[in-house]
């Protein structure tokens, strides 16, 4: 299942924030969105997923998703979005009883979950006692329980400290060696696009319009080997934001 | 551009379906809407003074609206309101401002110092929950029947609520900001002037609102000890004479009451906490 | 044929004693009727609790509050019960010490003075008005103080805060005894005075006349037991004291029978005979109350009373 | 290692002097102390009795606190105190329970439905500042003086800051969390039960707390409706007789019970809640 | 002025938390501390500063602090720290006040430090109309408005989103040039570290012990023209940490 976006523009009351945005998510693809704050990125992903309706244009699915997935379009969100009166795997179990699965059904679904994201041994913990990277691995975790055609994350890194960042990134890619899966990944990191992304959407300043679309085509298990040629990559993102970045920055919010 | 890594996930085979995402947001934002209370109040108000009219709802259990209304221009054009209300608003006013003051003090108190906070929760703890007006013969004879009493029931009211709102807002200011105040060594009456009495006013504006509704529910009680004019004199007077009538237009005249009051505060609130994101 | 249930509103007041009697000694049961005695803490509730359906008769003083259930009618009198008259105990007129040493002797006296009173509307707010209309004035000349409460008028007598007020007399026996107030006069003095009455809600007076009839017919003879025994004490010592342990039995229950006894046999007031009502005294009161604007001008004598049960002295 | 761009900040020429770094952390932080509190009471009473012995307080004004513990024992001893309590501890819960579990329904309706907030928010607003000892007449006559009329009026009060409670309490359910119910396709009942609920738990138990020292407050008024036993009908007994030795053990009665349920609500907070952070 | 840690030990209630630290803050360095999740960097910093005192060892000030200097440790602090009901300017006019500077004075030094810091355009400005950028802009301003010998910073880039962190670090690294002001810099982010330190203090897991000390010769305005060789400093620190930054994730808080 592919998703393409259609000339989507949206505005809240007066403000305009995106502006005919077009491209296409590919199956087993991740495409990465980067833009500076306040372009719009978060409101394209909630389009993406079918939570809020442009003002202009459509989401398209191409093709059916595959049969076995309970929830084709799924998120993974930048605060985690556990319940906190929940165990980890009552926050799993969840997701899955409004389909109708409970019980061993439910048990085998969880435990395999748990295990693909190294988390067998926190089942029964509750979410206040997990550190960031651990509540966010739980997140994950939620999302493959559903099998989801495709993972739309909301810089789902960003609420990490650096050094879990750098291992959840490790995570992230492993899943993918191994699961294929299709992902649209907001960030502000650029770091991360070029660590992830097969195909990197530049988004310029509100009104959010694509700016650029840059592929990476290295292959994801071979990046760190390639330091510089992703340093460029980086470099090459970081000069056409650098000016909209530091614009944004300054810009003074409902002044 | 054009290679990538080969996508292996199911694809559909046939010519390819297209549709699009199932939407699945909404909902879950419940508005104040400016149309539903205005059409709800004159509904309700319709009804209940056709059920009168018509003799559904009998006199003795509930006067038409129409009759509260005239018995409420009756207190107007007799010039008696502006007698009750003066009265009432003056005991209010003293009682409320008195019990302001020092619940601010001893909240502060409580907020700043072991010693005091040890002996202040507990010492509120314990007499908050005590009804008004099961003191009133107590301050009786304390204060006499005179103004003093009436003033203190609305005075003891507000106290406690306003010292729970004080120190509760005194321990909820960011703990990182006065850390920032004695990080650049400002003397301690500057962090509390500065940091600590700023950081605490939504609360404290929070708790003026709640003792101020506290205090116009204990105008009745205040009344209650031989007071000639005043709001919840009236309204006790027509309890007495079951003039249901009157009743209902002097708990009216309260409930507005109330209503501005909680009006102004939320002023207040817009105004000096234009600041709040 | 089953017996009629009736509920009574009471007070524990030695004035309610008819009641008590009529209960104990099963006159109501000798009339068919299955009387439950519920009881109140103040007067007024009882004829709200008539107008509610919650009691059938009730026994209480003229309030405004009353007029203005009958003016919607719900209540009707049927006889009276309490009244003023000489040489029987009665209502006491006291002033506070202060206010006595400064010449405050008589009732005369009583203008510009303070006045304390449970509420507006109530009796203590009436004597007033009797007062100021024997010494020709009036309640404005007077301060009134509502305190809503006895107690509260004791203390603000007693502390002086209040110039003067009325009583039962055993109460105001024991504070001139006490020293905390002094006694300027009584109310039997001041001319008839029809202080409480029996009443029933309008329905029973229409639609139930047999049943109020053999209820005032037991009640009654509840009196007339109460005023041979208690109207002259001394005449059968032994009747007094029996007649004491069945009162003692609703009121005063808190105290042991010796120390409740006093105040049962000083509070032996006058009750009129076979519930005899005073029309035109309650005509009176009727007009005092209206023309302060404490009961509704639209009632009536005749919407007010129903003299089909009861004889009418005047 | 050696290197560094060099420093160019003022370096102290002399022989550098070598001290501490100032400490100027600390303060601010007032602890509720387990030994402060029980101190400062025993010492209050101390005062009180001995004022009351001595003669320093006159007993009209105040009793000593060993005679209000006498009157309490009193009333033990007598039996009394169980009937007392029992009474009320009835009309205490049924106007709890009826008021709370109508504020729950209207409440959450308010909380999730525009067209049911609309009517109910600006109808609670008017109402909930109306004392409810003004309405006693009118509550008499709709429920007569039985126990109706008394449940009612705590019921009357609770509900009100109930319904408060429960439409702010499910407004502060994380967006968030409501979204990713609606992202995993959860249905509306699911999201209501299984997010919102659960979400608006500490909102809930914190409204019942003061629901509940409300519905206590209002024990005696609901009593004044002519009401045998009861604490509240036993504390206006001693009011009317000016009793001050059984009105503060009355009184005292009314602390002691606001203080056991505002414990118990901590307790199920503490169970229920274990979830927070 | 030097700073000298000597033998600092801690422990709150039974759970030590720093173990015997050692080491010196030379003036006109900027001291990078690194370390897992919880193993008392903030808690070393607060030491440092004088805002809580250590159950063993001292800090100790060498030599004096420049007499012109209002408060020589001065904090920047993660979640900024500013008043939110004082306009941009209040801040900083906030921590002049008690030192008696008012009027013309303070709004020298104000006007001064708003120039230094590029914020002279938004001194009317309230914090809640300010990007997080911004802000820690405005906190840097304020430090720098009571001439500090030391600035203490604990982790004051990682609030921010990373495109502004660049902005930042860049705005940091041109101030020290100008001003070579001597700094204690907290952060999680080995690249932060590498970018802004002379030295990097490296920390184990809680208890907190010093793992090694690294310095990096690289002048501060040479680094991004050696891609390579930092990346060879961070590699290095990263695979000093990585293991014990992943068991600090898996821990279990308060369990
Ligand atoms: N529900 C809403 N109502 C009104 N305005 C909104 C709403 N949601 C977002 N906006 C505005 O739309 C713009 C884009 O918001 P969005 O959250 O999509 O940006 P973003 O690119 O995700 O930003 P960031 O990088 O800070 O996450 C912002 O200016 C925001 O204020
Ligand atoms: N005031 C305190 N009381 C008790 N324990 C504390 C206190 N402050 C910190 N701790 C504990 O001390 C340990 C070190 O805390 P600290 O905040 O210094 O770590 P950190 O290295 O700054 O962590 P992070 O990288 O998450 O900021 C933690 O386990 C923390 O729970
Ligand atoms: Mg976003
Ligand atoms: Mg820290």
């Amino acid at each position: 299942m592919d998703l393409k976006l259609d000339g989507i523009s949206h505005a809240y009351d007066a403000t305009r924030v995106l502006n005919n945005i077009d491209f296409t998510i590919k199956a087993g693809q991740i495409i990465c969105i980067i833009g500076p704050s306040g372009c719009g990125k978060s409101t394209l992903l909630r389009f993406i997923g079918g939570l809020e309706r442009p003002t202009e244009g459509q989401v398209l699915q191409i093709g059916d998703p595959p049969a076995e997935s309970l929830n084709p379009l799924t998120y993974i969100f930048q605060d985690f979005a556990l319940l906190p009166w929940r165990t980890v795997r009552g926050n799993i179990s969840l997701v899955l009883e409004d389909h109708g699965i409970r019980g061993t059904e439910a048990d085998t679904i969880i435990n395999d979950v748990l295990a693909r994201t190294k988390l067998s041994d926190f089942g029964a913990a509750l979410p206040k006692q997990l550190s960031g990277g651990m509540k966010q691995r739980v997140a994950i975790a939620r999302a493959l329980a559903v099998k989801p055609a495709c993972l739309l994350m909301d810089e789902p890194l960003s609420a990490l400290d650096s050094q879990t960042r750098e291992l959840l990134m490790d995570d992230l890619v492993d899943l993918w060696l191994k699961e294929k899966y299709t992902a649209c990944y907001v960030t502000h990191n650029l770091n991360e696009a070029v660590r992830l992304g097969h195909r990197v959407v530049v988004l310029s300043r509100r009104p959010g319009q694509v700016r650029d679309i840059v592929d990476i085509d290295i292959p994801l298990e071979d990046r760190l080997k390639h330091p510089a040629l992703l340093q460029e990559k980086q470099d090459y993102l970081w000069n056409l934001m650098r000016e909209e970045a530091r614009a944004a920055d300054l810009e003074l919010l409902d002044a | 551009m054009p290679d990538l890594d080969t996508p292996t996930t199911v694809q559909t085979p046939s010519a390819a379906a297209v549709k699009p995402v199932p939407y699945r947001g909404g909902g879950f934002a419940p508005r104040p809407s400016r149309l539903v209370a205005p059409i709800f109040f004159v509904l309700l108000f319709s009804l209940w003074e056709a059920g009168s009219r018509f003799g559904w709802i009998s006199p003795i259990v509930l006067p038409a609206p129409s009759e509260a209304f005239q018995a409420f221009m009756d207190l107007v054009n007799s010039g008696q309101l502006v007698l009750h209300l003066e009265a009432s608003l003056m005991r209010l006013a003293l009682g409320w401002v008195g019990g302001t003051v020092l619940g601010l003090a001893v909240g502060l108190a409580a907020g700043l110092f072991t010693l005091a906070r040890g002996g202040i929760v507990p010492f509120v703890a314990a007499f908050f929950p005590i009804p008004k007006i099961a003191l009133l013969p107590v301050f009786i004879i304390w204060f006499g029947i005179g103004e003093e009493s009436k003033v203190a029931t609305i005075l003891f009211g507000t106290f406690f609520p306003t010292v729970i709102a004080v120190y509760g807002g005194v321990d909820n200011v960011d703990r990182g900001l006065i850390r920032m105040g004695q990080s650049f060594n400002l003397g301690w009456w500057s962090i509390v002037r500065k940091i600590i009495l700023p950081g605490a006013l939504p609360a404290l504006l929070s708790g003026f609102r709640i003792s101020a509704s506290i205090a116009i529910i204990l105008l009745v009680a205040a009344e209650m000890i031989g007071a000639e004019y005043g709001i919840g004199a009236y309204i006790l007077l027509a309890g007495n004479l079951m003039a249901m009538d009157q009743l209902v237009a002097g708990v009216a005249i309260l409930s507005l009451l109330g209503l501005s009051v909680s009006w102004l505060i939320g002023r207040a609130e817009k105004i000096f906490l234009r600041w709040r994101a | 044929q089953a017996d009629d249930k009736i509920t009574i509103g009471a007070l524990r007041f030695t004035s309610h004693a008819p009641s008590f009697i009529a209960y104990e000694k099963g006159y109501f049961k000798e009339e068919g009727l299955d009387v439950e005695l519920k009881f109140f803490q103040a007067a007024q509730p009882v004829a709200v609790a008539i107008a509610s359906g919650d009691i059938d008769f009730g026994v209480t003083a003229m309030t405004g509050g009353f007029f203005s259930l009958a003016d919607k009618g719900a209540v009707k009198v049927i006889g009276g019960m309490m009244a003023e008259k000489q040489g029987f105990p009665g209502n006491v007129i006291l002033a506070s010490n202060a206010a006595y040493d400064a010449g405050l002797t008589t009732p005369a006296d009583l203008k510009g003075k303070s006045w304390a009173m449970t509420q507006q509307g109530s009796s203590f707010h009436y004597m007033a008005g009797l007062i100021a209309e024997k010494n020709g004035f009036t309640t404005a000349d007077m301060q009134l103080k509502a305190l809503q409460k006895v107690g509260a008028m004791i203390g603000a007598l007693k502390s002086g805060q209040v110039d003067a007020m009325a009583i039962v007399p055993h109460i105001a026996a024991g504070l001139v005894k006490g020293g905390a107030a002094k006694e300027i006069g009584r109310v039997q003095n001041l001319g008839d005075y029809q202080v409480t009455t029996i009443f029933t809600s309008t329905r029973n007076t229409e639609e139930k006349q047999d049943m109020v009839k053999r209820f005032m017919r037991a009640y009654s003879k509840g009196i007339a037991d109460y005023l041979a025994v208690m109207g002259d004490q001394k005449k059968d010592p032994a009747a007094t004291e029996a007649m004491v342990d069945l009162i003692h039995k609703y009121v005063y229950t808190d105290r042991p029978r010796e120390k409740a006894a006093p105040s049962i046999k000083a509070g032996a007031v006058y009750l009129s005979e076979g519930a005899a009502l005073n029309t035109k005294d309650i005509a009176a009161q009727l007009a005092w109350f209206q023309k302060n604007n404490l009961a509704p001008a639209s009632l009536t004598l005749e919407k007010l009373v129903d003299t089909n049960f009861a004889d009418t002295t005047n």
